[in-house]
């Protein structure tokens, strides 16, 4: 079925009967081509990418829970591609362009919304640093755009500019980046997955590997065993546990991320602003919830629930930027479980088992990376090399000394 | 969270710094034939367990201790506090 | 008409008027009134829209878990959006204003979305909007955004003041019903440590709404003789309008309280404290909230829950309307129509769908049993109701009961799943509840008066015996005991009309049988897909009935289609609460150097760092700008001499026979074989080899050493020392404290320095250059004998010294230098001047140490030593890491000298093409040089130590601008270091 | 040689404010020396320490008055704080001469700034920003705790009935006092 403006007015004049499922509920084969593990944001877009791009269809796609009930499901929304270093931006540039069409190609309102992102400048050498980013952005051809805090104030006028114990010197805009309804991402590729022949199947968890001879062969599932010729874990915030399974220590932690939203009020903010002397990030949901985090509780966990000092944190910064919200509710705070990776980065990339691949080490930024993700996942999975923009996201990288270290914050998860 | 102190008491996490897995307590000898491969699974891989935890907290808010808390990172509950010092001692580190 | 809707009895005070104002509308009510209360009592049925439909909606509940009845509160910076009416202490001249319309709340334009409902079904959105691509952003969301959300907030600064707050207790009591009492009061007689909290103003819970007997006298009143008695004690803490809205790991809980939200006027105190509970045991008893049945338009004003109008009815003295007809499905709409019976209003009819008899007799109720309400007539009110037998009954109110769902919201914070029990069609608390959580009363399912008693004191008992305390059996009261039934009925199948499911976020049966028919068939699926439970109310009447009406669709019983749990808070808390005092100036603490009162009296002005605040320039008369004043300090410094405050820098002291080993390890270089009365320069390395940070550290005695760190890195550089110490080298015999508040330390600075010194440090200490040449360090006297340190160090790249002195003489010190300075001209210098003169010299600082970088970059690679163990040394040998082409640190000007660098440029050789595969470094610290005459740049570019003289492009696409730079050495002045040694 | 004076100026010098019955004020030349004790000659200094001060070393988070008035503080394992009143900044020599080279120490003098608050809303205000339980029974006269108060580390300790003196960093002094003031005014 392909949704339209004029499929919701016919429905709508005969009694919105005429709808069918976005997506069917498939029982799992015996064997399949590629077998994708985990049925999130990156699990979905792989899937569908397969399809669409690499005409893979005999695909399935195996998920613990509900579709979408990883990260994709539990995030702050933010897209943007203003990385700093060559491993990186040039991925997420490729991430922000399929962005950019990704309702037309998947036929699903995302509501991708280039309302931009702005991260304020407190200090000189943040300036410097901004500015060296913001150049690397332009040199992988990204925008970006340094404004002073004259120009914030006309812009943004209630931020704080008088009182403030960080003084706002300026801020780096993104303009191209912005928020996506991340549910509906989900939704959106599993039905675009779906509709090409791929086995999108929930309630379907992988309780171990089929290796034999240093090659995978399949998985073993709370549904029974399933063949396959290359298995793709796909499961942040879980990869220690599922690679655990096949053996594998990854230079990864479990963390895990807040993240709040207020109730809803009317046009409030404008895009994303990010605190530059604290950790802070909002935007504005189209339903009108404030939404926000901060920085990770810390210590290792796979609970999807955090610890009141970082809300406390978080609603302290933002108090900072931005009094005006003091008046405004916490409506529901949650947890995700972040890959938390030993230089901030991630990793596409084949494992030293045969047949066995490897996407995981999001850290918090996973869903800004969803179409690339999926995509350069794809690339790996149909050709067995590398998608161009996605040459470095190895993980012998600590090895060779390779690093993708964003904050130069080094070998320690929690800090990045 | 709450971390019971060996020597202090009940005194709350955010008093504390987090580091990581105790493991870190472990670093490898510097003249070994394979002193990078050791170097690199202790700098950089980890069991990351969803279960006991041994793990390194700095009271930096407090006395300065550095604990190694064994902790469930799924149910988050603590079974034990040491002091990192007696641990290092214990697991053979000297001078 | 004032107060039509008022009747007699209930708990407000008669005998006072309370003058507020509704949409600048003035009503009166009385003390002990909410502001639904007061607003029912006048008649006011119509108080807001809703989110989708712009639907007219009243009042529905008398609690927390109101979907409809949201206001701005008070006006200008005040105004507090979505504030719920029902739990609004009427204050005298309180304003509020109704929410979400647009023109006024009677006649809203946007009302027209309920006619075009039919294509505003659950997630249409997501199945249009799509073409053109860019009208999203200019067209559809806007117009989505300004229809949707429900309040606004003023866009002005939160005027009002918040605190935080630390409350320590044996056993914490949440709510003040009758089982939350009798917990209280059981555990407060054995001297436990208690805290009782409720959201009310009032404890009580529901025995304030009912007309229940308890120990032979009214539940009121033994509610309020409980509280007292409890307020009473020194070891009880009782709490109201307080909300325990979080729990946390390991018997923490957050809770609001509301301390100034119901006063006109605050008095200038905080508005509410959120207290962190730290608990040993806590008993939850939150007792249950009511739930709606779904049927047609059963959304109007003047529908409301069964227990809420028996609520208004008995506490408020209140009633929505003359002739109030019941729905139910159990017995609890009985007692309300009991009640209202009671209190001689009009009860035309009761509709209970179990095809039963009476339970009791009410003489003048008209009884339909097996039957339901299908549809309502009215538009901002009610006037008819019409059954599924087709009978249509002329009402003004409706109420509503369709059974009791437990409070087990905060059983669930923790991730615990809640069980369906059978019996009460509802879920209970399940068995994963949060450590040292027990929960009594309705809040557990226990529904009936004499059960929650008891229960409150049994789980009272049960959790101080966990941990020592006993208690004292004491008698219960007597109260009722009868059970209740319920059954199971969640939506009238007959109705042809929209039945909302979710009040607020307008989510009806439709909305979630057509999600079911699409594929959102997971609960989580189907509140994401339809928004039901998103809600400002969280779905508190809600969530259930969509779950059985999904479980419904698909054929399975409710457990088997699940539960979504309840993450915190509670109920909302304002942002400006969870921050405290912590904005603002008082966001995060000012660190002061020593001077920083002399440097105010002498012009300067300050720059953030860190926490810390700092000097940037001092600015003298007559001078226009910063470079002035910048210019000046750095030439005064190269040319006579300059003070500068540097005791931000972190000063760690290390002592023990083994400081020198420990030193060895923690340093890439060798500090063990330093001489005593000797300072070196310091690099340490992070344990994957990158450069971590940088510094001097002195010996001052055989086993006494002195560190400085950078000031970003003087806390994280101490942590990194404790752990060496304590988990690397546990037998190291070291010691170490910070010493960096402790002392005021000074950098003296140029040609002049030693002349300067020598006419404050006291005479029997020789510094000449020989006694004390480059790199000394040692104790001295200053001023008459006042002790100091002198170290022979260089940030400038000058003769230059620092000393120290006890931060006590900090701000003296600053003036008596500059007073004997001023026969050299001495002038104070800030941080401007500090980094053009280490720019000069090609010293790095946070801009090169960027955490990116290795010793190999920065070109002081030999440095880290392969003979010793140090941190860092093996994993900096990675190849990646020590590649040949690896960029350097190198110096920059510009072709054409008048041109100004930019740091953060990017340099790509000179006919390369401008993207990221050509990029060769980038420039990370520029200054204008008033020794050189022109600016000047340091930066890290491929292989720059073997391409001196090449000339690159410096580019800066964020500026537009490119510029052709020259590489050259990093020491622009004094490259072979003489005048250090002066 | 010139003649130069250097004046003391400690960041709370003579502050003295009554909230009530409740007086806050920056005690008078407050000395304080850190004292290490040496790895493996433990006994020796605890020895000189008993000589040195006529007590004992309390167990960490505690601490005992010692000779002419020197409250000695128990932080760790291997670190205590000697606190008494002395004007010169010649604290650290001064201990460093009782203890005989026993044990390493350290002036800390001038690293910390001192209030004391005492009276009956001491408690009360403290209950605002100090996560401690200071409840008599889990924190009683003589009890010591470093703990972390709006955003600043704090050394707090108990010596009287209704009295606590609360060592904050020297740099950070004005905003410690800020906060404890705001935390009085908050619950008066």
């Amino acid at each position: 079925m392909r949704y339209s403006g004029f499929k919701v007015l016919w429905e709508g004049l005969t009694g919105n009967k005429g709808w069918t499922r976005a997506w069917r509920e498939p029982e799992p084969k015996a064997e399949y081509d590629i077998v994708i593990i985990g049925g999130g944001g990156h699990g979905l877009s792989t899937a569908y990418y397969l399809a669409k791009e690499f005409g893979l269809t005999n695909v399935a796609v195996l998920e613990k829970g509900w579709l979408g009930s990883g990260n994709i499901g539990r995030n702050t929304t933010i897209i943007r591609s203003n990385y700093l270093l060559p491993g990186n931006e040039p991925f997420y540039e490729f991430s922000m362009k399929l962005w950019e069409n990704l309702e037309q190609d998947t036929n699903y309102n995302s509501m991708v919304s280039q309302r931009s992102i702005l991260n304020l400048i407190h200090t000189d050498g943040q300036r410097d640093a901004f500015v060296r980013r913001a150049n690397a952005m332009f040199l992988a051809g990204a925008d970006a755009e340094l404004v002073d805090a004259a120009q914030l104030k006309k812009e943004l006028p209630f931020l704080d500019y008088e009182n403030a114990r960080f003084p706002i010197k300026g801020g780096l805009f993104q303009r191209r980046g912005g928020t996506a309804r991340h549910d509906a991402v989900a939704w959106g590729y599993a039905r675009g997955a779906d509709s090409r022949g791929v086995d999108v199947i929930q309630n379907c968890e992988v309780t171990g590997f089929q290796i034999e001879n240093g090659r995978c062969l399949g998985v073993e599932t709370s549904r029974g065993p399933i063949r396959a010729k290359k298995v793709a874990m796909c499961v942040a915030g879980s990869s220690g546990r599922v690679a655990a399974m096949a053996g594998m220590r990854l230079p990864i932690e479990s963390h895990v991320l807040q993240a709040f939203v207020s109730e809803g009020l009317k046009p409030t903010l404008p895009g994303v602003i990010t605190f530059g002397a604290g950790h802070f990030y909002v935007s504005q949901s189209d339903k009108g919830g404030l939404v926000f985090g901060g920085d990770i509780d810390g210590y290792n966990t796979y609970a999807q629930r955090g610890n009141l000092p970082v809300v406390e944190d978080v609603c302290e910064g933002g108090m900072a930027i931005m009094p005006m919200i003091g008046r405004a509710r916490l409506l529901r705070s949650w947890g995700g479980v972040m890959d938390m990776s030993m230089d901030g980065s991630p990793f596409i990339d084949k494992t030293h088992i045969d047949g066995l691949y490897f996407n995981g080490g999001w850290c918090y930024g996973g869903f800004k990376a969803t179409p690339a993700s999926g995509f350069c996942y794809a690339h790996l999975l149909a050709k067995d090399e590398p998608h161009p923009t996605a040459t470095e996201m190895r993980l012998d990288r600590f090895m060779t000394g390779n690093l993708i270290d964003e904050k130069g914050m080094g070998n320690q998860p929690n800090l990045h | 969270m709450i971390i019971d102190h060996p020597l202090l008491g009940p005194r709350d996490a955010a008093e504390f710094v987090y580091l990581g897995d105790a493991a870190l307590i472990d670093r490898p000898d510097w003249q070994a034939d394979d002193a990078m491969e050791q170097f690199h699974s202790y700098g950089y891989l980890r069991d990351n367990p969803a279960g006991q935890h041994q793990e390194l907290w700095y009271h930096e808010q407090g006395d300065r201790s550095w604990l190694v808390v064994t902790r469930n990172t799924v149910t988050h509950e603590i079974t034990a506090v040491e002091l990192a010092r007696d641990v290092a001692r214990k697991r053979g580190r000297g001078k | 008409m004032s107060q039509k809707n008022r009747i007699k009895g209930g708990l407000i005070d008669r005998s006072k008027e309370i003058k507020f104002r509704f949409n600048d509308k003035w009503f009166r009510g009385h003390p002990g009134d909410t502001l639904a209360s007061a607003l029912l009592a006048n008649d006011q049925l119509l108080v807001g829209r809703s989110f989708k439909y712009h639907r007219p909606r009243g009042v529905f509940t008398d609690g927390s878990e109101e979907p409809n009845a949201l206001v701005h509160l008070r006006d200008g910076a005040y105004q507090e959006p979505n504030t719920r009416a029902t739990m609004v202490e009427l204050f005298d001249g309180l304003n509020a204003t109704s929410q979400n319309h647009r023109g006024s709340l009677e006649y809203d334009l946007l009302a027209v979305n309920d006619f075009f409902s039919p294509f505003l079904s659950a997630g249409f959105y997501y199945k249009t909007f799509m073409w053109p691509k860019a009208f999203w952003e200019k067209l559809y969301e806007p117009i989505i955004r300004s229809a949707a959300g429900l309040g606004r907030l003023s866009m002005k600064d939160d005027p009002d003041k918040y605190d935080k707050g630390f409350l320590h207790c044996d056993l914490l009591v949440i709510g003040a019903g009758p089982s939350g009492l009798m917990a209280a009061l059981t555990a407060a007689r054995a001297g436990a440590r208690v805290i009782l909290a409720d959201e009310d103003f009032r404890p009580g819970g529901r025995l304030n709404s009912e007309t229940l007997e308890l120990g032979g006298m009214s539940g009121t009143d033994w509610a309020a003789e409980t509280a007292a008695e409890l307020a009473s004690m020194d070891n009880v803490r009782l709490m109201p309008r307080t909300t325990v809205y979080g729990a946390y790991d390991h018997g923490i809980y957050g809770a609001l309280e509301r301390c100034t939200d119901h006063l006109a006027d605050g008095g200038g105190k905080p508005r509410q404290v959120l207290w962190r509970i730290y608990s040993k045991r806590a008993v939850l008893a939150a007792g249950a909230t009511e739930r709606p049945i779904a049927f047609g338009n059963n959304d109007r004003p003047g529908i409301m829950l069964a227990g809420a109008v028996r609520s208004y009815a008995n506490r408020y003295a209140v009633t929505p309307g003359k002739h109030v007809a019941v729905f139910t499905n159990n017995d609890n709409g009985w007692r309300t129509a009991a009640d209202l019976v009671a209190k001689g209003l009009e009860v035309p009819v009761i509709v209970d769908s179990r095809d039963k008899p009476a339970p009791i007799d009410l003489p003048g109720v008209r009884h339909i049993a097996g039957e339901a309400v299908m549809n309502t007539i009215g538009r901002k009110g009610v006037k008819s109701i019409t059954l599924t037998n087709g009978k249509v009954f002329p009402v003004d109110a409706l109420a509503v009961s369709g059974g009791w769902n437990p409070n087990v919201h905060l059983t669930c914070h923790q991730r615990g799943r809640p069980t369906w029990r059978d019996d009460l069609c509802a879920f209970v608390p399940g068995g994963d509840l949060p450590v040292g959580m027990a929960v009594a009363g309705a809040a557990n399912g226990s529904m009936t008066l004499a059960a929650a008693l008891a229960e409150g004191q049994a789980q009272a008992t049960a959790q101080l015996d966990a941990f020592g305390i006993k208690t004292k059996a004491a008698d219960l009261p007597q109260a009722e005991d009868e059970p209740r039934e319920a059954a199971a009925f969640w939506h009238v199948r007959q109705s042809k009309h929209r039945a909302w499911v979710d009040r607020q976020n307008d989510v009806t049966v439709k909305d979630i049988k057509l999600a079911n028919t699409e594929g959102f068939r997971s609960v989580e699926l189907l509140k994401r897909y339809t928004t039901m439970g998103m809600a400002t109310d969280q779905g508190k009447t809600s969530n259930i009935a969509g779950l059985a009406i999904l479980a419904e669709e698909r054929g399975k019983t409710i457990p088997e289609v699940g539960t979504t749990i309840f993450r915190p808070p509670y109920t909302p808390v304002p942002i400006g609460a969870l921050a405290g005092r912590a904005r603002g100036k008082d966001f995060r603490p000012y660190r002061l150097t020593p001077s920083h009162k002399w440097a105010e009296e002498n012009g300067a002005s300050f720059v953030t760092v860190g926490n810390w605040l700092r000097a940037e320039w001092y600015t003298r008369p007559g001078e226009k700008g910063w470079r002035d004043s910048v210019d000046r300090e750095a030439r005064a410094a190269r040319t006579s001499v300059g003070i500068c405050d540097v005791t931000t820098l972190g000063k760690i002291d290390i002592q023990g026979k083994d400081a020198g080993a420990f030193l060895d390890k923690v340093y890439a270089n060798t500090f063990s074989t330093l001489k005593v009365g000797r300072v070196r320069y310091g690099l340490m390395l992070r344990e994957d080899g990158i450069c971590y940070d940088d510094g001097t550290t002195a010996r001052m005695g055989e086993n006494h050493y002195v560190m400085t760190t950078t000031t970003a890195n003087a806390v994280t550089v101490f942590r990194r020392l404790e752990f060496a110490r304590q988990c690397l080298w546990p037998d190291m015999d070291v010691h170490l404290i910070s010493t960096t508040d402790g002392w005021a330390q000074f950098a003296v600075a140029g040609p002049k320095s030693r002349d300067l010194l020598r006419k404050v440090i006291d005479a029997d200490h020789d510094i000449s250059n020989e006694a004390f040449p480059f790199m000394a360090c040692g104790h001295v006297t200053v001023c008459g004998g006042t002790t100091a340190r002198l170290f022979r160090i260089s940030f400038s790249g000058e003769m230059a010294y620092e000393i120290a002195v006890p931060a006590r003489f900090g701000n003296s010190m600053m003036a008596v230098l500059n007073e004997a300075g001023k026969e050299f001209n001495a002038a104070p210098y800030g941080t401007e001047a500090l980094g053009v003169m280490r720019i000069e010299k090609g010293h790095c600082t946070g801009n090169e140490l960027n955490g990116q970088t290795t010793a190999h970059n920065i070109g002081l690679g030999k440095m880290v030593s392969q003979k010793k163990e140090c941190i860092g040394q093996v994993l900096a040998q990675r190849p990646e890491l020590t590649r040949e082409d690896a960029v350097r640190l190198v110096g920059f000007r510009p072709v054409d000298r008048d041109k100004k660098l930019i740091a953060g440029s990017h340099f790509l050789n000179k006919h390369a093409p401008s993207d990221m595969e050509h990029d060769q470094g980038w420039m990370t610290s520029v200054a204008y040089s008033p020794n050189l005459g022109h600016h000047i740049g340091l930066g890290f570019i491929k292989s720059g130590h073997e391409r001196m003289g090449e000339i690159v492009r410096a580019v800066s696409p964020v500026h537009g601008t490119e510029m052709e730079v020259e590489i050259v050495s990093a020491h622009f002045v004094d490259p072979e270091g003489e005048r250090l040694r002066g | 040689m010139a003649d130069f004076t250097l004046t003391s100026e400690p960041p709370l010098k003579g502050f003295d404010h009554s909230f009530g019955d409740t007086r806050l004020h920056a005690p008078a030349d407050l000395a304080i020396v850190s004292i290490a004790l040496p790895l493996g000659a433990e006994d020796a200094a605890l020895k000189a320490f008993r000589s040195a001060f006529d007590a004992d070393l309390p167990a960490p988070g505690q601490s005992v008055m010692g000779k002419d008035d020197t409250r000695l503080v128990r932080l760790g394992p291997d670190q205590a704080f000697a606190i008494f009143t002395r004007a010169t900044p010649d604290a650290e020599p001064h201990v460093q001469g009782l203890l005989n080279g026993a044990a390493y120490t350290t002036d800390q003098t001038d690293v910390w700034s001192g209030l004391m608050l005492d009276g009956p809303l001491a408690r009360t205000a403290l209950e605002r920003i100090c996560p401690i339980d200071l409840h008599p029974d889990a924190f009683a006269e003589g009890a010591a705790a470093r703990t972390v108060m709006e955003h600043l580390g704090v050394l707090i300790l108990r010596t009287g009935p209704t009295a606590y003196l609360l060592l904050s960093a020297s740099s950070s002094a004005g905003s410690f006092l800020h906060a404890v003031e705001t935390s009085l005014l908050n619950v008066t």
